[in-house]
């Protein structure tokens, strides 16, 4: 790992500041319909802050909060909620990824917001476990466990 | 008139069916292993022998396998010519059988159930090939046939062996290439392939492009046909095991390429248009050459073997000769020479075979004073011999005598001058032999009586008595005379 | 069964999530799920390619949008002819991964199996589709998938697949510049629909230039003669179920899209009258054939030898498509299937010759008959496939080419191809000689008192059965090429030519 | 979108690239390569590409240039050419 | 002609990029630098792309939810390249990301990233 | 070899440049890639997805199914990643 440069400063920083980037990232995703933003930004964001993490507290800090197994089933998580989500829509009579036809009680363009929004959750999930993960074993050349 | 009938198809799988029982058995069950050979070469031959009377009541027997592509069926017709070969092939696999199960076990070969299975593939090959209905399925097998004798060939693995493999290989790959190329050409220019007595490639293509094509064709199947100067690799594979060399190289494979050449020159391109392509005379000279000098080559080979399949190279020669002239007698003559020549040089191959496994010589000169030891295989050898070299009674007279008259009747007396000069060299390679084994002495060889086994012995005799049979009487059994008559007649209109 | 379409490629794709999750806990449950999911697309892609029989092509909309604007599938006898063999090759080297995989890479294989379920699901994501930037993103699936399933492989393996990256890159991305290029002119992503608007702007340079760029991405994609040179090294270190799989599967979508490319995007009358594409794809592919083979005939190394000799095939179906007559492409889309056959059965053949022996030099496969019995046949058989030995099934192929040849009068083709024939014998009987000839090590002058008490040591049945299959498909489909190509073939012929 | 300040940007663009290549010192390149991307990803907002800007700027300039500085750390920082 | 340098030098740029990228693909020995080259050269794509999508005088697309006026279509900039652009961005990330897997992976076996220097190992391991 | 490379690139960025002559100008509103597929997403996108931003419209609904691929692009290089570098410690 890239040496960690022990400063009270950057530690105490950081940790006040990764909250806030990860609120950020989950605003990003939940606010893409309206503007700039959505599940790879927002993912990404959210992947930022456990790199900053890492960068500053060492990555068995990130272990603790965030182990290699949940990450795994991160990456898969948010992919099955997409192609889920699309299997859903293929149940209930639709095309693949038809949200119009997922059962919920509203009009279908409105189905269709939810269906994006459902997708973008999807993604950014998965895009954050991903860039953790590559990070991971980028940084540390595999060597962890 | 066309009888849709499965029996072809049954004589091709027969030979596989027996592969697959020998596989099947492997070393371990000796006896089945051998018994299947032994059933499948029977079962072969009474099923091709169960469709002549079809064929003299001037039935064809057709069946379509499968489209192989549209308009070309993976076709087989059992036509006369088609059963003349194949009743030849099949009858000599039973006595090749039966010797070489003398021989195997004589010699305590290896991996004998892998010889045993590509004999009976390479068989199977060469029934479809006699089959086939069009150029394309005969080319298949005509390919697989190449394949399966490529391991016998290579029996016994030494480096020498290997080398003679590879010779083969290339050879006839390279011939099968030609042929293939040929075979696509032809479908290019008429969208057929099948065979129709008396040609089908007349009014397609220009005279130039017809002479490239016939010219490759003849190259291609020359190769198996061991035309001089495509012959190479036929005494370098006579280091396979002597059976192989009796069956495959003399009758089998070899006669595949000369049955090839024949198709082509009678059901493809027909006498009509050789005629007026004047190629039929080029060929004439070109075998002639071959003729000639394979039987100078002949003259002067020790190797017993050797001097065999140079005497293999000019037979095939003549046979196409006698095609080429386009004459009836002489391609009657031509044909029953196949038969002919078949029965005769496997006697020969059987005989060799023989004295090797009694007394390990290979060499022409070292066989002096062998007939006191053997005297049952020096006389079917005299009797191959001075058939090969057309002396009455025995049946390669009746042939050659047919040739003559065909080279009369073509008015190309040149041709008359090359058989009898080939005959004169026949005698002059065979007769010393035959000579020095009953005059001569010598030490290494003891005169008292020591035959070599029975199950050697008696294929022998059985064929060294059919070449005199076929020679008093060449309609017995299967009238080899009357279909080659009525081949001559159905492509010779 | 109308959704049919998108099933074969979400039901891996959805497998390759669960895969992860599932080998966590149980490691063992990965491979019958990988299997399971492979054989139901195979199932699928089958059921798909005989209501393309019966029915004519399908469409697909997904997301309920129409073409030009969502995204459709589109499966006509071309499409469902490739999905049959992409979905069941990979199902066979699935079966075929286990043992091999587990003997290459035992403490990843749960990752293995996951990236090889992604690599499948994007080469069928890339045959159905109907649309130029979806092919693209199941293209870039595909890639990274064999990019890291190269690096895998032995010692070497990391080159050749940081070479095959480098060069995958530029080829997917001038892809992604020819649709650019494409969209910059007619606003259309959909191929069906850039083929209804594309003839008006034939003459226009930025059509051709995308034109080019699409030819050379997806020949740098595929491995033609000039842009081969990553090709060799990673057929050679990836793991050998791996190169089984891109040799037979991967590089044949990449011919597939060219087909569509040429002949549907852009019409025939485009790609042969207006822009000599078709004569430079010929004679690059008949040099690819020469060379190829030529380098083949130099390798010790068994792999080495096959992926060079891949190279030469690839030419082959180039070749093909570059004869542009009815005959030609008949001949290189049979050859797609025949060498997609065959390739997996001489790699898959390749794998458990290493498995067994654990080399992979030529020179020292002596007496592999008696020890492989079954595997040894199935390598022949598919050697002969490849020299064209009938009747296999790279008999007919040959065969149809060589009279695509003569039909377009090209005759320094027809001895190409006649003469790489023979080429292919020396290379492929080199072995065949080392395998049933020759006993191990040097060859000794006499080996007569050789006895045959070695025993049969054949690979394990999961191997076995793969290999087998491959060859027994190879003789069916030689015998049946006919039939295929009137059920099949025929149709996926683009029409206008 | 104003064309000289399109242009500006375009040459500082084509500067960077230049430059991140040829540089011998690999973190310098990568830094450089990370500048880029930043100028690109203002050319982007500049041309109404707002969320592809974005994520250029997290992806491109952010990730992208994090794992190559951890990978130049992992590896070397020094380069022939 | 100034007109015509306005209306194409924004595709000139691009491709001059994409050249810069190229030959840095093809030319450079070094590894690392060969994926530099590759970055620049796909997000000189990804510019030409969404140069595809400019539109004059038109802004960001993004409409306003609640405007009870017809949206036209000439006042928002073409949303189709960014969309296969952001798809093409992450495409590019995560090729970069396996490429640097590689990388690393290629440095522990050789200890270097010189690709003539590898050769030169091989060859030494080979014979 | 390097001067072959810049040969090499140099008639790529040619061919380039020179086929940039028939490309619309730069910005034109009536190019045909503004005007032929994607005037629809502007104009529909809230009507038929109550959306406003139309990129994630197209993105995550239109187009959704690239995005799946995109996002499984993503996937595969967390997965090629992992099987390349991560030696799972036996346990």
């Amino acid at each position: 790992m890239i040496s960690r440069y022990e400063s009270i400063i950057i530690t105490t920083l950081c940790k006040l500041l990764i909250p806030v980037i990860q609120l950020y990232g989950l605003y990003v995703i939940m606010h893409g319909h309206s503007s700039p933003g959505g599940g790879f930004q927002g993912g990404v964001i959210l992947g930022a802050s456990f790199i900053l993490l890492v960068i500053s507290h060492g990555l068995d800090e990130v272990k603790k909060r965030m182990s290699e197994k949940l990450n795994t089933i991160f990456c898969s998580f948010g992919l099955l909620i997409y192609a889920g989500l699309g299997v859903l829509a293929l149940i209930f009579g639709g095309n693949y990824l038809d949200y119009g036809h997922l059962p919920i009680p509203v009009t279908i363009a409105e189905a269709r917001y939810l269906g994006i929004l459902g997708i973008e959750i999807g993604v950014g999930i998965t895009v954050m476990a991903v860039m953790i993960s590559i990070f991971l074993d980028i940084s540390s050349v595999g060597e962890q466990e | 008139m066309d009888i849709i009938s499965i029996r072809p198809l049954l004589a091709v799988l027969m030979g596989m069916i027996g592969a697959f029982f020998i596989l099947l058995a492997g070393e371990r069950h000796k006896n089945i292993r051998e018994f299947s050979t032994i059933l499948a070469s029977v079962a072969k031959f009474l099923l091709v022998f169960s469709m002549v009377p079809f064929v003299f009541e001037g039935k064809t027997l057709v069946y379509d396998l499968i489209t192989l592509a549209p308009g070309l069926l993976l076709e087989f017709k059992v036509d006369t010519f088609g059963i003349f070969f194949g009743v030849l092939a099949s009858f000599l696999w039973i006595i090749t059988s039966i010797y070489s199960i003398g021989y195997m076990r004589g010699l305590q070969e290896h991996a004998q159930t892998r010889y045993f299975f590509c004999f009976a593939m390479a068989l199977s090959a060469t029934m479809g090939i006699a089959f086939a209905g069009n150029l394309l399925t005969l080319f298949i097998f005509y390919e697989i046939l190449t394949i399966t004798t490529y391991p016998l060939v290579v029996h016994k693995e030494t480096a020498e062996a290997i080398k003679a493999g590879r010779k083969y290989l290339v050879y006839t790959l390279t011939g099968g290439v030609t042929i293939l190329f040929s075979i696509a050409f032809t479908y290019h220019l008429t969208g057929s392939l099948d065979f129709v007595g008396g040609g089908f490639l007349q009014d397609h293509g220009s005279k130039n492009v017809l002479t490239l094509l016939f010219i490759t064709f003849i190259l291609g199947f020359g190769v198996k046909a061991a035309i001089m100067p495509l012959h190479e690799w036929l005494p370098t594979a006579m280091i396979a095991p002597i059976p192989v060399s009796a069956l495959l190289h003399a009758v089998a494979v070899v006669k595949a390429g000369v049955f090839g050449c024949l198709r082509v020159i009678l059901y493809v391109f027909g006498p009509a248009l050789l005629h007026e392509l004047d190629l039929w005379w080029m060929l004439a000279y070109f075998v002639s050459f071959t003729i000639v000098v394979s039987g100078i080559f002949a003259l002067v080979q020790d190797n017993l073997k050797v001097r065999l399949a140079f005497s293999t190279i000019n037979a095939l020669s003549i046979i196409i000769l006698g095609a080429a002239l386009l004459s009836p007698s002489a391609v009657k003559g031509g044909i029953l020479h196949i038969a002919n020549h078949g029965f005769m040089k496997i006697t020969l191959f059987f005989c060799a075979g023989a004295i090797y496994v009694k007394t390990h010589k290979e060499k022409v000169s070292e066989l002096d004073g062998l007939a006191r030891q053997m005297p049952f295989t020096m006389g079917s050898f005299a009797i191959g011999a001075m058939g090969l070299a057309g002396i009455p009674p025995i049946c390669g007279f009746i042939s050659k005598w047919y040739l003559c008259l065909g080279a009369l009747e073509a008015h190309e007396i040149t041709f008359l001058f090359v058989l009898l000069i080939s005959a004169m060299l026949d005698a002059a390679y065979f007769f010393p032999i035959i000579y020095n084994s009953l005059f001569k002495r010598s030490q290494e060889i003891n005169p008292t009586f020591n035959e070599a086994p029975w199950l050697i012995l008696v294929p022998m005799l059985i064929a060294a008595i059919i070449s005199i049979i076929l020679g008093i009487a060449p309609d017995a059994f299967v009238h080899f005379f009357k279909m080659a008559a009525l081949i001559g007649q159905n492509t010779l209109h | 069964m109308s959704h049919s379409p998108i099933l074969i490629i979400i039901i891996p794709l959805i497998s390759s999530f669960f895969v992860p999750l599932i080998g966590w806990r149980k490691k063992n449950l990965c491979y019958p799920l990988v299997v399971l999911a492979l054989f139901i697309s195979s199932i699928l892609s089958l059921y798909i390619m005989g209501s393309v029989i019966t029915h004519g092509s399908i469409y697909y909309r997904l997301g309920g949008w129409e073409p030009p604007w969502g995204i459709e599938y589109r499966i006509d006898y071309l499409n469902g002819f490739m999905a049959v063999i992409v979905s069941f090759i990979s199902f066979l080297v699935a079966i075929y991964s286990r043992r091999s995989g587990e003997q290459e890479l035992p403490d990843r294989i749960v990752h293995f199996y996951c990236i090889f379920l992604l690599l499948v699901t994007g080469l069928l994501g890339m045959v159905v589709t109907g649309d130029m930037f979806n092919l693209y993103v199941f293209l870039e699936i595909a890639s990274l998938a064999a990019y890291a399933l190269i690096a895998i492989g032995e010692d070497g393996a990391l080159m050749g697949s940081f070479n095959y990256l480098i060069m995958g890159t530029i080829g997917a991305c001038f892809y992604l510049l020819g649709v650019g290029y494409l969209y910059i002119v007619t606003g259309s992503l959909n191929m069906n629909d850039l083929s209804q608007i594309l003839p008006g702007l034939y003459h226009s340079r930025v059509v051709r230039t995308a034109f080019a760029l699409f030819i050379v991405g997806l020949a740098l994609k595929m491995g033609l003669f000039p842009l081969h040179t990553w090709l060799p090294d990673a057929y050679t270190h990836a793991p050998s179920a791996v190169s089984a799989l891109l040799a037979s599967v991967m590089s044949k979508v990449s011919v597939y899209i060219m087909i569509r490319i040429m002949f549907t995007v852009f019409n025939p009358y485009f790609s042969i009258e207006l822009i000599p594409i078709t004569t430079m794809l010929s004679w690059t592919a008949g040099i690819a054939i020469l060379f190829g083979e030529i380098m083949a005939i130099v390798q010790p190394d068994l792999k080495r030898m096959l992926a060079y000799s891949s190279v030469a095939q690839i030419g082959y179906i180039v070749l093909g498509i570059g004869l542009a007559n009815t005959m030609g492409l008949t001949g290189s889309l049979l050859h797609v299937l025949n060498h997609a056959l065959t390739k997996g059965c001489l790699f898959l053949g390749a794998g458990a010759i290493t498995y067994r022996r654990g080399t992979r030099d030529i020179r020292q496969l002596g007496y592999l008959h008696v020890e492989m019995p079954f595997t040894m046949a199935a390598f022949t058989i598919a050697a002969l496939s490849m020299i064209g030995i009938p009747p296999t099934c790279g008999f007919f192929s040959k065969y149809y080419l060589i009279l695509g040849a003569i039909d377009a009068r090209q005759w320094i083709w027809v001895i190409i191809l006649l003469l790489s024939s023979l080429l292919n014998a020396i290379f492929f009987f080199r072995v065949i000689e080392n395998a049933y000839f020759k006993p191990l090590g040097v060859i000794h002058e006499s080996s007569y008192d050789r006895g045959e008490q070695e025993e049969a040591n054949e690979v394990p049945l999961g191997m076995l059965i793969p290999i087998l299959a491959l060859a027994a498909a190879i003789i069916l489909t030689g015998i049946f090429s006919g039939k295929i190509i009137s059920t099949i073939i025929q149709f996926a012929i683009p029409e206008g030519i | 979108m104003i064309w000289q300040l399109d242009l500006i940007l375009l040459l500082f663009v084509v500067i960077c690239g230049i430059a991140a290549i040829s540089v011998k010192d690999l973190l310098s390149a990568v830094i450089l390569l990370g500048l880029y991307s930043f100028l690109m990803c203002l050319l982007w907002t500049e041309m109404g590409a707002v969320d592809v800007a974005f994520t250029e700027a997290s992806v491109g300039a952010g990730i992208g240039t994090v794992l190559y500085i951890a990978a130049v750390y992992k590896t070397t920082r020094r380069s022939k050419d | 002609m100034i007109e015509y340098i306005i209306s194409k030098y924004n595709y000139w740029i691009y491709i001059v990029l994409m050249m810069i990228g190229f030959y840095a693909m093809i030319s450079k020995r070094n590894l690392m630098k060969k994926l530099i080259g590759m970055t620049i050269f796909q997000t000189a794509i990804i510019l030409f792309y969404i140069s595809i999508g400019v539109k004059r005088d038109a802004t960001i697309p993004i409409v306003p939810e609640h405007s009870h006026e017809a949206i036209k279509a000439l006042e928002y900039v073409n949303p189709l390249p960014h969309v296969l652009m952001l798809t093409a961005i992450v495409v590019m990330v995560s090729t970069s990301g396996v490429a640097l897997a590689l990388l690393i992976m290629i440095y522990k076996r050789y200890k270097t990233i010189e690709e003539d220097e590898i050769l030169k190992l091989r060859q030494e391991a080979g014979a | 070899m390097r001067f072959l490379n810049f040969i090499l690139v140099a008639i790529a960025g040619g061919i380039l440049i020179y086929s940039t002559v028939d490309m619309p100008p730069w910005a034109d509103p009536s190019s045909p890639a503004s005007v032929h597929v994607s005037p629809r997403y502007i104009e529909k996108t809230l009507e038929e997805t109550a959306t406003p931003n139309v990129v994630t419209s197209v993105l995550a609904d239109y187009r959704g199914y690239d995005t799946l691929g995109e996002t499984t692009v993503i996937f595969t290089a967390g997965m090629c990643c992992i099987l390349l570098l991560r030696r799972v410690s036996k346990r």
